[in-house]
């Protein structure tokens, strides 16, 4: 065990597939001779060398395509997109490549890729450093879409996410990079996909969310706890699609009450998701509305401080909706 | 587009080498195989016989065929719509290419994919989708795959000129010439996208000027004129099997139908279609082989029987496969199966935590 | 008034509009020569030349971004995506140029552009020609995202998506476009954006749908009435974002049942987002859960007709949720 | 990348053309308040006086100048991420540049978007989102409007070599090209993007000879020359403005930092970044002038003098502009406001339907 960031655990996870299997290779804008613009491939072009570890043009599509047809004829592609503002170029290669491949050739031709994705904002970055995308991909059949928030499951996603057969998009978030830390096992390890966690069992009220805005939801379990003893049960949803409903559904029979959380815009963010299929599979088990924490929806962030912060969903805000959920 | 000048009228000219015999007449052969074939497709097509749509290829055999015949089983062909033949000139079945002209059970894609889009793997076709150069840029890839892999395979990308104007079609060819990578770029320029002339795709005359500001080689040739389209291929191909990477080839030719069988191509001067009929690559090609003694009427006939033959067999087995049972539609979404979430919802009650379950 | 097909109000309201406004012109793939592939841009090159009508290169980028340019300086494009499968390429423009230019910079340069889309299936189309993708402009805020459902809303909501000053996203049902016929006045009107419609009065169960699966759910509300004597409120969304929420929490709030239903995916199709507002904003007025009928989550639509037909939303399949939620 | 040889030290050369002196004491000045401003903006990062990054042009001057300057107001410049000192060339005044750092209210756009991304309506400079090539494609668009107005105007639109590996790239000069836009395109080729040269790309040495694939006229100068670069653009812009069309024109020069204030750029050779730091377009400039009597180190005192107390003047007005307010971020998303919906939700009741609001 170390202790490691988020970040580290990437890395790790990085440099042991790629010891593990040589068929593993990264490709992407920087991500060998700089290392990538977070450093999460650091040190694989050094180990592995410029054939594995390739500095892909300017070009998100080429960088996605190319490694649909690399994974086709055997291979296990990595590949990186930088920001996902950034993404747009290689969506038709994800959506309707990747995702339908399998489906189209009736799996006879399928893409084992695990397209790496920066994303998430509060980090000063501004409309085009700050978006986080998700729905596109969760609302396209046949893609995965991983969501870690921990240094823990960030390391044991991904390892999973290599050796899974599906195109899967791997999202970490740029706030979590260096922002906690957790013990993480130097041995081999994967975490199971398409299976969310219990972050915090409670009896009260289920909170659900995943990535940056779990810690903070974590954190506003333990001030309404604080200030009304309400016990909140806490999920993390690591897997944004297909979505482990069983799970936040199990919860919620209990509980009785939920609250969605995530960075995203409002509007078909995935407290959408999850709120319909609260309201359709657990209607009789609730008491009370489901109400979600998100950004307004509006273009995610604007740059200027104050007006950043009043789109970041906060601890703060958190407690608020639970506090009203709980009110009810 | 190409001008009548341009070409001399009588094809097919003499390649840059000489061809063998059999290589002459297997492309002969080919020519032919594709146009009964999707003659009898499009037939199939006005008969209600099959649903969908078809991109038929009629008139540019030369370049489905020159481009895409002769190579390796591990040799990949990435396919636009327009170019399902090329999976008779790779070998896939035409049992199962009609099984999947018919959406049956039995094709390579158990009735997915529309009529046009056949894949197939076991012999490296990839299992188009519609969008214009996703194949191409996914062979790209392929390419890399071989390049890492160490093996001599090449890859083979056709798209039409439309495909051009493409943001992907670019970010593809600057890719395979930066990394040398073995595959070749065909345009089958038909003068057209959909209704489209290419002279508003394009504001230069030769689309191979673009492999100029690549760094790979550019080459224009009649795509009507098959020996010439296959010498030039093979020069790129042996470039690329030799770790020479990339080459762009533009094929010039004309499609004699619409666009699809649903457009009548009134976009199209009739004297227009007319001249390129006369320049039809198969009788071409018979005049040419006639003057080496390799072509007989007599020869035709039966070339022609066989194939219709085969055809015949091929429908009667793909009329009597089965159709795809309906439920099958939530396979092969993922490795995994999705059934039981798609067919069974839980319902979580007050009363049973894990209560009934329902549709 | 003219008895019209929806592709006729559709050509009707562009050859009036680039008659009334100089500044509109039309550029996509087979729109001048071709009058486009559906015939929607019919007769305009021949009135209005090729300046006006343009056949674009085929890059869907370009149309949309050239677009965004010619409306920064004073133009009303209206651009054609032929079919919403083939959208990928131009979403950068749409979602990180047109819907935050606006926003990005504070209201001083402006992009009004109304972006014709063809979508839809259950016409055999196969899984490029019969998609939706609604959700993905729907979850991107500054975008108007309108998807009429009948030929006179289709004529209004056009000229009102011309002459509004918003870049929108204008859905066409292609299986509307010569399915159903109405009375359309020749003369000049237009149908307010952002506003939902009441079809159908009813008192027992809100049915909230638009597009093609409106006229099924119409349908279906008046099989129930004859199969139980119950009375189905049918809402069209009409604009699907901004959503205009309103209509179908009041409509929620007398009936206290909803049923909601589209022909995209489940997962974050449109159902999602309505579901997720009532859940949040009516949830006291609900004696039943709120169910989606929708097309499973696979690519759509496979090919062949009998998997075509599994995945596609029916009259039947409609009746049997309304019947189980007007049961619980 | 180009390699030393390529250039002959002495800089400039002189141009096609004889410049009119005003002119070329125009291109320094502009030159150097460039400079001026960057090293400012720069100190001010690392004061920790502003949020968010930057991307300085230093060392591009010659470019940035020669590119931008004497453009009529209603000219349209589309920049690029690194493009922020144009906004000089065009006559933004130097206050909202530093509001616009700042993230001030004064701001053109009121604090949305980040430090290195300002546009100006009133002159025409289109306020620039990350999207690489982006602003080139609208403004492609804008070259569009102005054909289709019959307007005499113009479009400049920047980017790096990096660019040109990305489908919308090459979408757009082709359009221009097919249409005959008056639009010029500009690749500031100087040698990376982040940390990726050039050579993984492009296969090319010279960039401009992709405008043969479209058709229209390619030209690369020394992208430090601000004299090369002026005349070759000044032929390019009458071109365009007489309705000849789009023009590719490749700048070769050199970023001396890193791609942006956080980035040590260790990716490249400290030898390299000194050859280029001698190439230094101001001091060649400054030879230049001295050799037909325009410039004086008192002259050079003046306008340093004149400029950084413009740069004060800018900065004071900056930080005593406010802040945005934080419920702003719900303006300017749509043509109507989104405040009501965003700020209280109507909640229904069964006892009441319309019932309380809540946020
Ligand atoms: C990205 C994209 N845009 C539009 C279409 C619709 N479409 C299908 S084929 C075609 C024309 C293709 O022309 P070309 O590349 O010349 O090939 P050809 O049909 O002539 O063989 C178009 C516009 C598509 N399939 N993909
Ligand atoms: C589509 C897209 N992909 C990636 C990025 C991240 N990015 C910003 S600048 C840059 C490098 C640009 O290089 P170049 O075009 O040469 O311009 P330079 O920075 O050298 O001026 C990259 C990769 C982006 N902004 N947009
Ligand atoms: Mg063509
Ligand atoms: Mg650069």
């Amino acid at each position: 065990m170390a202790v490691m960031t988020y970040i580290d655990a990437i890395n790790a996870a990085l440099h042991e597939e790629m010891e593990r299997d040589p068929n593993v290779f990264v490709i992407g804008e920087d991500v060998a001779k700089m290392g990538g613009a977070f450093k999460a491939t650091k040190g694989l072009l050094e180990k592995f060398g410029n054939e594995r570890v390739i500095d892909s043009p300017l070009a998100e599509g080429v960088i996605i395509s190319s490694s649909i047809g690399a994974a086709m004829a055997g291979m296990r592609p990595v590949p990186e997109i930088q920001f996902v503002d950034f993404i747009t170029p290689g969506i038709d290669a994800i959506t309707q490549q990747a995702a339908k491949l399998r489906y189209r050739s009736a799996g006879t031709q399928t893409c084992p890729i695990t397209v790496r994705v920066c994303y998430g904002g509060g980090v000063g970055g501004g409309l085009y450093h700050s978006q986080s995308n998700t729905s596109w991909f969760i609302h396209c059949p046949g893609l995965v879409v991983v969501a870690p928030s921990t240094p823990y499951d960030a390391k044991g996603l991904l390892k999973a996410a290599i050796r899974n057969d599906d195109p899967i998009m791997f999202f970490e978030h740029k706030k979590l990079y260096r922002s906690i830390k957790e013990e993480v096992p130097q041995e081999d390890y994967t975490v199971p996909l398409l299976k969310a966690a219990v972050r915090r069992k409670g009896t009260d009220l289920t909170a659900i969310s995943y990535g940056y805005t779990l810690q903070l939801t974590l954190q506003a379990a333990e001030e309404v706890k604080k200030k009304h003893g309400a016990e909140i049960e806490v999920i993390d949803l690591r897997t944004l699609s297909p979505l482990d409903t069983d799970t936040f559904l199990e919860s919620v029979a209990k509980t009785n009450r939920a609250v969605v959380v995530h960075e995203d815009n409002r509007t078909l963010g995935i407290g959408a998701e999850v709120a319909a299929v609260i309201a359709e599979q657990a209607f009789d088990c609730l008491d009370a509305p489901i109400l979600r924490v998100t950004a307004p929806d509006v273009p995610l962030l604007p740059a200027a401080a104050e007006l950043e912060h009043f789109c970041t969903v906060s601890v703060e805000k958190i407690v608020t909706a639970i506090e009203r959920t709980l009110d009810h | 587009m190409a001008t009548a000048a341009q070409y001399t009228e009588t094809l097919p000219r003499e390649g840059s080498q000489q061809l063998d015999p059999e290589v002459l007449r297997r492309l002969y052969t080919y020519m032919l195989k594709c146009r009964i074939v999707e003659e009898r497709i499009r037939v199939l097509y006005r008969q209600g016989r099959f649903a969908g749509n078809y991109f038929a290829a009629v008139g540019q055999e030369a370049t489905e065929v020159g481009t895409t015949i002769d190579l390796l089983p591990e040799d990949t062909v990435a396919p636009s719509h327009r170019n399902f033949v090329t999976n008779i000139m790779k070998g896939t079945p035409l049992t199962l290419l009609f099984a999947h002209i018919y959406g049956r059970e039995t094709s390579p894609d158990q009735g997915r994919s529309a009529p046009a889009h056949c894949g197939y793997a076991p012999l490296n076709v990839i299992t188009p989708s519609s969008t214009i150069a996703a194949q191409q840029n996914i062979g790209t890839g392929i390419a890399l795959a071989y390049k890492m892999q160490r093996k001599p395979n090449v890859v083979v990308a056709l798209t039409g000129e439309g495909a051009t104007s493409l943001g992907f079609w670019h970010e593809a060819v600057n890719f395979a010439a930066v990394h040398k990578l073995p595959i070749i770029f065909v345009i089958e320029n038909n003068g057209y996208a959909e209704s489209v002339p290419v002279s508003l795709q394009s504001a230069v005359e030769d689309l191979s000027s673009k492999a100029a500001g690549y760094g790979i080689p550019g080459v224009t040739v009649d795509g009507n004129d098959v020996v010439a389209v296959y010498t030039a291929m093979r020069e790129a191909i042996d470039r690329a099997r030799s770790g020479g990477g990339a080459t762009l080839l533009e094929c010039k030719t004309y499609r004699w139908y619409g666009h699809s069988e649903i457009d009548p191509a009134k976009y199209r001067d009739p004297a227009e279609v007319e001249y390129w009929k006369s320049r039809d690559p198969i009788p071409a090609m018979e005049h040419y082989l006639t003057a080496r003694n390799l072509w007989s009427d007599q020869w035709k006939k039966e070339l022609t029987a066989e194939i219709n033959r085969e055809i015949d067999e091929a429908i009667a087995f793909a009329e009597n496969s089965p159709k795809p049972k309906a439920d099958e539609a939530l396979d092969h979404v993922y490795s995994f199966s999705i059934r039981e979430r798609e067919l069974k919802r839980k319902v979580w009650s007050p009363r049973s935590q894990r209560g009934s379950s329902w549709r």
